[in-house]
Formats: C-alpha cells, sequence, structure tokens
C-alpha cells in the first residue's frame, strides 16, 4: 500500500509515456495528450502545499522571534498583496500587472545583472595560470572576449597590420565556439544523456526508489 | 575472463545494431536532379498522361490521411501543374483543393510525385485521379483503386531507435543484476569527493552549519535525484557529528522528499532527536527570488561548507561566488553544461556532468547504482564504436549511418 | 602591495565594473564598429527587397534578453518603414507579447507608419511547431485575428498575403531554440527564406546553419545589433552598449593579466 | 501612477545592488519582498493559467453541456488533492503516489527523446562533416571549397572527433584510468578546459548587456525622470 502501489503508478505512466510516443494511432495520441494534460493538472497543486510549508515556517520565525524575524512580515505583506489582487481579478488586472513590471521585473532583472559583477570578480580571483588546464582556460576565455567586442578586431588590426589577415580576433573566437568547444559540449551531453537514460530505465522498472523518501 | 565477456557483449550489442539498422537504412538520395521547372516548356504540347498512379494508406500515420503517387514525367512532357480528383465510395469525381505545380508534388527523396491527402472521410473508401495540365489542354490518368485510411498502432520508422532503446536498457539491467548478485564493480577515484569529508569536518570543528542545495531541478531530474542520493550519505555524516544541515528548497515537491530522505538518514545513524524537520525548507519557485534567498541566507548564517549539487542555470554563479565571499568550503555538481564554467571558476570543487551521477554512486556504493553505471560505460563504448565506423565509413563514401541516424533524429 | 593585490577585495572590482559602465555611458565615447559578413549579408538582403515586399519578423524573446535583442528589432523596422516593407510581427513566446507590441507601436510612431497598413502584430498562439507549420499553409488558421483583436480578412496589407509564398524573409529574434524550430518546419518544409538575430550565447549553435546557407544572415548579439544600427545609420542603444561593453571587457581581461602578473611576481619572490 | 512606479523600480534595483557591498535592512527588505511576490505571482498565474483552463473549464464544460469528457480531469485533480495530506502526520505517505506518477512520466518521456535528440544526433553532427570531406576530395560537392578553407575544415573535423572521444574517456568510471586511457582522459580534460573557458568568455557579453540595461535604466530613466 505505501510502497507497491506508488512503484506500479510510476511503472505504468512510465510505460504508457513511452509506448504512445512510438505509435501514431489515434487513441494512442489522445492517451498522451490526456497524460500530459494530467501532469500539468497535478503540479501546481504542489505549489499549495508549498505555500502552507512557508507560511509555517514564517509564522513559527515570528512567535519565536528568531533572527530578523520581522522580515517575516514583509514576506506575508507582498503574497498577500499580489494573491487578494490577483486570485480574483486574474492576472490582466491594472494593479496586478502594475506589481509586476514594477516590482517583480525589475527584481529579477536586478539579480540578474548582478552576474556581470560575480563574473568579473571569478575571473579575477580564479583565472591564475597555475596548471596547463587552468592556462587553457584562462587563454580561451580571454581570446572569446576580446572577439565578441569590436575592441578586439581592433587591436588586432592595429597590431598585426603588417600580415594579410585582418578581424581575425573575431575570427579565432568562432573557430574557438565551433570547434573545441562543441566537441567538449557534446562529450559532457552524451555522457548526461547515457545517465538520463540509465535513471530513467531504473525508476520505470522500480529498482531506483529515493524518490520514495525511506521508512515503509 | 571477466573482459572476454565484455567484448563479447559488445560484440552481441554490435551486431545486433548494425543488422538492426541496416534493415531500415535507405540508399540515400544524392543531390537531387535539376528540379523540373515550368517555364522552359514549350506551351504547344499536350500534357503526357500521368503514370503508375497509385493510391495507399499513408504509413505510420493515424488514420487520416491517403497518398496519391505518380511518376515524374519526361521534361518535354508539357505538364504545368496538376489536379487531384478523388470519389467516395464508388461515387462521381470531384476535384480536391487547389491546382498544384509540378515542384509541390516532387518528392525529393524518393524521387517521384506525391500528393498527401489530409482531408479525408473517416472510414470510407476513395478512389483518386490524377489529371495532368498543359497549357491549353489537361490529360486524365486511369482512376486508382479505392483505397481507406487506417490507423497504425507502431510507426516503423522509429524501429532503428526503438531496438537501440531496448540495447541500452538490457545493457543497463543486465548490469544491475550482475552487480546485485555480488560481483564487484570498480569505481574510479572521484576527485573532490574526498573533499567531502573535509568538508562536514570541518563545518563541525568551526561550530558551524552545512549549506546544501539541490538546485532548481524537479524531481524527476537526474541530477536531482543523485544529489538526493549524496545528500543522503551527507545527512549521515552530519547525524553522526551533530553538525546542523541547513537545505534550501525551490520545489516543494522535492522538498518533501528530501525531508523523508534525510529523516531516514538520521534514524539509520540512531540520531532521530536531532532531525529538525524545519531545516529543509521552501523558499519560492522563481529563480533569482531563490537566488536572493539563499545568498541572504548564507550572509547570515555563514556556513562554513556549501554544497551546490543538482540541476543549475544563470543563478550558480550567484550563489558560488556569494558563497566563496564568505569564505565556505565549496563542493559544487551539475550537469547543465553552461553552468559548469562558473562553478569551475568560483568552487573549490566541482563535479563535471556525469561525474554528479557517478558520485553518488561512489558515495552509497549501492550495487544497483554500480551495476547501471557499468551498463552506462558499455554504451559510451557503443557511441564510440559508431563514431569510428561512421567516420571511416564516410570517408569511404558509404553514409547509411548518417542518414539512419538523421532518420530517426 | 603585491600581497594586497592578489587578495584584493572583491567589492574594489565591483566597484571598477560600475565606473567601466558608468563613465563611458555618461561620456558617450563612440568606437568604429566594423561590420561582420552575416550581418552585412543580412542588411543587403533586406535592402534589395523591392519596395511593397513583406518581411514576417518573430519576437521569440521574453524580459530577461530584450537588452540584447530589442535594438535589433528596432534598426530592422526602421530600415523596413523607411523602405515601404511590410512588416508582419508575431511571437512564440508568452512572456514577449507586451515587449513586442509596445517596441513596434513605438517605432511605428517615430516612422509614422500605420496599422494595418504598414504593419501587423498578430501576438501569441501556443505551441511553437504546430503555429509554424500552421502558418505554412495559411496564416488564418492560426491567427484568426490581430493582437488587437481585428479580424485579418478586415486588414488591409493582408489582403494579398495567404501563407509563407507571399513572405520573403523571416527574421527570428531568438533567445532559445525557436531558430532551429523556423530552420526545420518553415524553410526546409515551405522553402521560406531565413535570417536571424540570436543573444550572444545561442551564437555557435547558429554557425552550421550558416555554412550550408539555411540562414540568409545573422545578429549575434548586442554587437550584431550595433552593426546593423551601424548600417541603417540610426544611433540608438546597440552602439551605446556595445561602447560600453567594450570597456567592461576590457576592464575583465586587464584584471586577468594583473592578476597573474602579481600572482606570479608573489611566488617568485617566496621562493 | 508611471512616475511611482519608476521611483518603486529604482528603489528596489538599488535595495538589490546594495548586497554587493554586504548584507544590510535595504536587501534584506527587497530579499523579503521578493520571495513573497513571488510566490504570490506563481499561485495566480497556476490557478488562471494552470488549473481554471486546464482542469476547470472542461469539468464545467462537461457539468453544463453534454459530453461527459471532461470529467477524466477529475481523476489528476483527486491525485493532486492527495498533497494535502502533507498536513497530517499520520497521512503523509499519500503523497508518494501523485510524486510517483510525476517521476514515471518525466522518466518515460525522457527515454525516447534523449536517445533521438542527444544521442543520436549528436553523435551524427560528429560524423557528418566527414561526409563533406568525402565529397569535395572526390569531386561530387556542388560548391568547391578553397583549399585554404578546406584545409581548416578538414582539421575542425579530426578534431571533434578526437575531442568527443577524449572527452567521453574522461566519463569511463568503470576503468581505471592508466595508461592509453589516462592519457585520453588527459587530453579530454584539456578539450573540456577549452570549452569552460570559451563558454566563460561568450556568457560576459550577455550578462554585461543586463547590467548596462539597469545601469541605462537607473541613469537615464530615472534621474533623467528628476530633472
Amino acid at each position: 500500500m505505501k510502497r507497491l502501489i506508488p512503484l506500479v503508478l510510476c511503472f505504468i505512466f512510465g510505460i504508457v509515456m513511452i509506448a504512445t510516443q512510438f505509435s501514431p494511432h489515434p487513441i494512442s495520441k489522445r492517451v498522451y495528450e490526456e497524460v500530459v494534460n494530467g501532469a500539468l493538472i497535478i503540479s501546481p497543486f504542489a505549489l499549495v502545499l508549498a505555500t502552507v510549508t512557508l507560511i509555517q515556517t514564517h509564522a513559527t520565525r515570528i512567535l519565536r522571534r528568531s533572527d530578523h524575524w520581522q522580515y517575516s512580515f514583509v514576506v506575508f505583506a507582498g503574497l498577500i498583496t499580489m494573491v487578494v489582487i490577483g486570485v480574483p481579478f486574474g492576472p490582466k488586472n491594472t494593479v496586478f500587472e502594475w506589481l509586476y513590471n514594477n516590482v517583480q521585473v525589475p527584481m529579477d532583472a536586478t539579480m540578474f545583472s548582478l552576474l556581470a559583477f560575480f563574473i568579473a570578480s571569478a575571473a579575477y580571483r580564479a583565472f591564475r595560470a597555475r596548471t596547463t588546464e587552468a592556462t587553457l582556460l584562462l587563454v580561451t576565455a580571454l581570446i572569446v572576449m576580446l572577439g565578441n567586442v569590436p575592441v578586439g578586431n581592433l587591436v588586432w588590426n592595429k597590431l598585426m597590420s603588417w600580415t594579410p589577415w585582418v578581424d581575425q580576433a573575431s575570427a579565432a573566437r568562432e573557430w574557438i565556439l565551433y570547434n573545441p568547444n562543441l566537441s567538449a559540449r557534446r562529450g559532457i551531453i552524451l555522457g548526461v544523456s547515457l545517465g538520463v537514460i540509465s535513471q530513467s530505465v531504473r525508476i520505470i522498472l522500480g529498482i531506483e526508489r529515493s524518490y520514495l523518501g525511506g521508512g515503509d | 575472463m571477466k573482459q572476454k565477456k565484455i567484448v563479447l557483449w559488445i560484440m552481441v550489442c554490435m551486431v545486433m545494431f548494425i543488422s538492426g539498422t541496416i534493415a531500415f537504412s535507405q540508399e540515400p538520395a544524392p543531390i537531387p536532379p535539376s528540379e523540373p521547372e515550368e517555364a522552359e516548356v514549350p506551351p504547344s504540347v499536350d500534357p503526357d498522361v500521368p503514370s503508375n498512379v497509385t493510391a495507399k494508406d499513408t504509413p505510420n500515420d493515424d488514420g487520416t490521411s491517403i497518398t496519391v503517387t505518380w511518376d515524374i514525367p519526361p521534361e518535354d512532357s508539357g505538364v504545368v501543374g496538376y489536379k487531384i480528383l478523388r470519389n467516395t465510395n464508388g461515387g462521381d469525381f470531384e476535384e480536391i483543393g487547389e491546382q498544384l505545380t509540378p515542384l509541390d508534388t516532387y518528392d525529393k527523396r524518393e524521387k517521384i510525385n506525391k500528393y498527401k491527402d489530409s482531408k479525408i472521410v473517416k472510414d470510407t473508401s476513395h478512389a483518386y485521379i490524377v489529371r495532368a495540365i498543359g497549357a491549353n489542354t489537361t490529360a486524365e490518368s486511369q482512376q486508382t483503386a479505392a483505397v481507406m485510411a487506417k490507423a497504425q498502432w507502431f510507426h516503423t520508422g522509429e524501429i532503428p531507435l526503438f531496438i537501440s532503446m531496448l540495447i541500452f536498457c538490457a545493457a543497463i539491467v543486465g548490469n544491475v543484476y550482475y552487480a546485485k548478485g555480488g560481483k564487484d564493480i570498480f569505481v574510479r577515484r572521484i576527485p573532490g569527493l574526498e573533499a567531502v569529508d573535509e568538508a562536514i569536518g570541518r563545518a563541525t570543528e568551526m561550530g558551524r552549519s552545512i549549506l546544501y542545495s539541490t538546485g532548481l531541478g524537479g524531481v524527476s531530474d537526474v541530477a536531482t535525484i543523485a544529489s538526493m542520493t549524496i545528500l543522503g550519505q551527507v545527512a549521515r555524516r552530519t547525524a553522526d557529528y551533530e553538525t546542523p544541515l541547513r537545505v534550501p528548497c525551490k520545489d516543494p515537491i522535492v522538498m518533501n522528499v528530501l525531508r523523508e530522505m534525510v529523516k531516514s538518514s538520521y534514524l539509520d545513524e540512531g540520531r532521530p532527536d536531532i532531525y529538525n524537520e524545519d531545516n529543509i525548507f521552501f523558499i519560492t519557485e522563481s529563480q533569482f527570488a531563490y537566488a536572493a534567498g539563499v545568498d541572504g541566507i548564507m550572509l547570515r548564517e555563514k556556513p562554513a561548507a556549501i554544497f551546490l549539487q543538482g540541476t543549475f542555470y544563470a543563478e550558480s554563479l550567484i550563489l558560488a561566488e556569494t558563497g566563496n565571499s564568505i569564505g565556505a568550503i565549496q563542493i559544487a555538481g551539475t550537469d547543465s553544461e553552461h553552468q559548469l564554467p562558473f562553478f569551475i571558476a568560483a568552487c573549490d570543487y566541482t563535479l563535471i556532468g556525469e561525474e554528479l551521477y557517478a558520485a553518488s554512486t561512489y558515495l552509497s556504493r549501492e550495487p544497483m547504482l554500480l551495476g547501471s553505471l557499468r551498463g552506462q560505460d558499455l554504451g559510451k563504448l557503443l557511441i564510440f564504436v559508431t563514431m569510428i565506423a561512421g567516420v571511416v565509413l564516410e570517408l569511404i563514401g558509404i553514409n547509411w549511418i548518417t542518414t539512419l541516424l538523421q532518420r530517426v533524429s | 602591495m603585491l600581497t594586497k593585490l592578489v587578495s584584493m577585495d572583491r567589492r574594489i572590482v565591483f566597484i571598477l565594473v560600475a565606473l567601466a559602465v558608468i563613465i563611458p555611458m555618461l561620456v558617450n565615447v563612440n568606437l568604429p564598429v566594423s561590420t561582420s559578413a552575416p550581418t552585412q549579408k543580412l542588411y543587403d538582403f533586406v535592402e534589395a527587397l523591392p519596395k511593397g515586399s513583406t518581411i514576417m519578423l518573430a519576437f521569440d524573446y521574453g524580459p530577461s534578453s530584450f537588452p540584447e535583442l530589442s535594438p535589433m528589432a528596432k534598426a530592422l523596422l526602421k530600415q523596413c518603414f523607411d523602405k515601404d516593407i511590410g512588416v508582419v510581427a508575431l511571437t512564440l513566446v508568452d512572456d514577449g507579447t507586451t515587449l513586442a507590441s509596445t517596441l513596434i507601436e513605438e517605432v511605428a510612431a517615430e516612422k509614422n507608419a500605420e496599422n494595418g497598413e504598414d504593419f501587423v502584430f498578430l501576438g501569441f498562439r501556443p505551441g511553437i511547431t504546430q503555429v509554424i507549420l500552421g502558418m505554412g499553409t495559411e496564416i488564418k488558421s492560426v491567427f484568426d485575428t490581430d493582437y488587437y483583436g481585428k479580424k485579418l480578412d478586415e486588414i488591409p496589407m493582408m489582403e494579398n498575403i495567404t501563407n509563407y509564398d507571399q513572405i520573403d524573409l523571416l527574421v527570428d529574434l531568438a533567445s532559445s531554440n525557436t531558430t532551429e524550430a523556423w530552420i526545420i518546419y518553415a524553410n526546409v518544409q515551405y522553402n521560406l527564406k531565413i535570417a536571424a538575430g540570436v543573444t550572444g550565447v545561442m551564437v555557435s549553435q547558429m554557425f552550421p546553419y550558416l555554412q550550408t546557407g539555411q540562414l540568409n544572415g545573422l545578429m549575434s548579439g548586442i554587437l550584431g545589433a550595433a552593426e546593423y544600427e551601424n548600417l541603417v545609420e540610426v544611433q540608438d542603444k546597440g552602439m551605446q552598449y556595445i561602447n560600453v561593453n567594450s570597456f567592461v571587457h576590457i576592464l575583465i581581461v586587464l584584471l586577468v593579466i594583473i592578476g597573474n602578473i602579481a600572482y606570479f611576481t608573489q611566488r617568485k619572490r617566496e621562493e | 501612477m508611471q512616475v511611482f512606479g519608476i521611483w518603486v523600480a529604482a528603489f528596489l534595483t538599488l535595495c538589490i545592488y546594495s548586497f554587493l557591498y554586504q548584507d544590510n535592512p535595504l536587501y534584506r527588505f527587497a530579499e523579503h519582498l521578493f520571495v513573497g511576490i513571488s510566490v504570490g505571482y506563481g499561485i495566480v498565474l497556476s490557478i488562471h493559467e494552470g488549473f481554471i483552463p486546464l482542469a476547470w473549464n472542461p469539468i464545467w464544460a462537461s457539468l453544463t453541456g453534454d459530453s461527459l469528457s471532461g470529467l477524466w480531469k477529475l481523476i489528476p485533480i483527486f491525485f493532486g488533492l492527495l498533497f494535502f495530506a502533507r498536513l497530517s502526520p499520520r497521512h503523509t505517505w499519500l503523497i508518494r503516489y501523485p510524486i510517483a506518477i510525476l517521476i514515471g512520466f518525466g522518466a518515460g518521456i525522457a527515454i525516447p527523446n534523449v536517445l533521438r535528440a542527444n544521442i543520436f544526433e549528436q553523435t551524427r553532427g560528429t560524423i557528418e562533416p566527414f561526409s563533406v570531406i568525402h565529397s569535395q576530395t572526390t569531386g561530387t560537392a556542388v560548391e568547391v571549397m578553397p583549399s585554404g578553407e578546406f584545409t581548416v575544415f578538414i582539421i575542425g573535423a579530426v578534431l571533434m572527433v578526437i575531442g568527443v572521444i577524449c572527452t567521453l574517456t574522461y566519463f569511463f568510471f568503470s576503468v581505471e584510468h592508466r595508461g592509453p586511457i589516462s592519457w585520453l582522459s588527459k587530453v579530454g580534460i584539456c578539450f573540456l578546459m577549452v570549452g569552460f573557458g570559451s563558454a566563460f568568455g561568450n556568457t560576459v557579453m550577455g550578462r554585461v548587456t543586463l547590467l548596462i540595461q539597469r545601469v541605462d535604466f537607473l541613469l537615464n530613466t530615472w534621474i533623467g525622470s528628476i530633472f
């Protein structure tokens, strides 16, 4: 009951999803669509549950007066505002859209843009030519960076004006991206894909059960 | 002895693979001949009667179309276009669709004229006539036999895919049982894994916590499952040392599984008393809000060791750099190949791609994982052989491997 | 001094990055931009189109990549409106709709282009493959109305346009794999000519298609946008951003070099 | 309202940038607000774009109309509701049912697609350049490449095969890396490093452009709106 039924459900859904992809028959197409739709319906329920957990966590923080407990009120404020406006009036409501455009999107974009700073500091700190491998990493990163901006070609054309080749900075970048870069990525992708397949096979056949957690 | 067996195995797989694929590969079409062009035809000639007209149920479809084919006429045939006529259950013939140019009906691969009628009436039979249109006159073909469209249960074009899927499955399952039978399987040393104990030890010495993130992946992602297994092992050690283990989650389902998992690790070590469910908690499903939340935790709690294992996207560097700034030992691992460079640059140790999966095997030493790891290695060998065989064959002008791989995808 | 340089506080790096962005932005330095062949190819293609041709513009990007791709869209739209080339715009990404409509309306207002006469914005429909294939037979079968709810039959510009046969070029502005889908379904099956503008990270995936000639031109990232602005002679975000970008790139390269010099001198001294 | 929006956005942007200096109350405020807002946004979207169109509308349609097919949706809803079992410690195990379905579903979808798109496609991509080499050398090619370009092409194609094979060798786990295997895998690591370096360098431009856009917003849209 506690372990067998989940394993059976997992097996059935796995096999059905594989079989329907090999069959053009309308019935199998219909089954495929229904299952995909069903999965889309199940997933949001997990979020409702998560919200309950989130509320519990922050409520405990407030009750126990743990560190920075005051900020938990901010979480509630944001959550309640969005839900009170969004659930009855829908996401196309003007106030909801205003909140999305002026609160969520700018914060999202700003967090994303932090990467520019972190890339610079990571490069400064970690790009040291200590070993052959590190040197390769560093040199290719520099070549590709210079090939990406017009300054790269400008510098090349100034320094290398005595050779017949122009704009080689961007050409070098292209070659690196298309050749060694692609072969390394292919190697990783092939390995990872084999891992994905073997994992999926184990899951469907019920050999891999870690997702059930421990206990009986 | 063992090696001989492996070689034998590979040989069997290869033979099956090649024979299976030869059967379904076709002679590749070279560059198509000059495509029929309407402009060059002298206008006075009567068009040739379309020859060899046949109608067939379209193979490998859901029973909603019939395919009509006929020969390509010689260049001076005077044909400028075609119209298709159809009858239903032996009734009168009616024109269907617009007038087609020879370019519309030309099928490059089979070098034949082809028309797919996908507006058929269900469960009725249709017969077809092809009318060739000349400059002034037209010519009609014989009518075809009446056919009824049927839906197929199996797509024959997918047979190679199906066979290779079965081979992989067999390789993995076979090896899992081989390993379960008590046979020892070697796993190579994975650099970075030795650091796991060091990291936990240091956190214990300093009296600080350990932060473990399984990334943004859902519960069915391989990386997440591998990460869960590693977390299970880490949790056993933290239970021993009584080091607090904090796990912020992005996916509510993953959170639930992790709680069960960590709880059972603590139970196994006999320390259910120090397991605290609140240490495995949900932050949000939004990518950057999650990053902001985890960053906040890092700065406030200053964990001594940080594990970033699983699927990560752009937020990888935000997390890794913040972790670095508080001086934590960082062990990262991901199969998202775009994010690997950032982990390599910012973390102390990084498990690259498949190493993450292997790491969970290495730590847990479970026969099931050991076996499938060996199965995966056999898969890699198979890819090697296909690649080298493909290159050699291409160089001598035989390209059915390429054609086959292309047709399947 | 050296030790300090080797273990420099990262906040100094942050300040340097911020300055490398703010100063060039305020001062407006202009570095020359040369044009790469794939961008030139796209420009030449559009430039050679006669008056009254139609191009299709797919805005397949969301808010996270709009800084890179919207300058391309602007430059291309300006070129089309100046040359009286009709534009049929659409998006395959759900969060691209608002971005696309705002951008088109802005450029149209500047160039006095009429909605329905000079351009049409079809909006968004889910299902990438189905949308691309569907429009190959009839655009109306996928988009019965435009974004503003007007029936396609009532739009003057759409009178002579039924499917890809009347479209001279499709330009896909993409931040994910949509370009591949356009090539596989619209180019291979319907012979639609395709060009693309993609984010910098995506560029390497596009090289094979350029080689085979399936792409009639390619703008790569903010650099491509700047090159295109240069070609159509407008001064806009693309140029500004690539100039600033140059400074940040130079800064990072210098930082790496200085870091290495400091590191090795220190190590030598220690020995 | 629009000007107010710009001010709010600018304030929050600065709050988050303040994190670069160190943790502080402003960042904590923005961080918690961000978490709250994003969870709320997620809930609203999963109700309005997920539950209502996918489950509620079909059920409602079959309750009011003739076709009963929408009632199929009651099955996934039932399984979804099982998630609430988490609230009662004695029945927690019930959530394994929906989780098992989602996992089996994901695994089933993955197998054929990964095999097709990643393994077959990537293998083909590695072999294919050699057919170009064959057609160029035998003179059957449509367009003949200039000899310089062709040399570069051959080097590229050969390097690609070597790179893929060496990188894959690095990922052999059940064999000890000794002798020739260790050499191959060392070359593989070199390829990996070059790949990582170029990916790193190539990402810089995109990320910096995002930063420039934020600074552009702060300098021109926000400060610009004051003067």
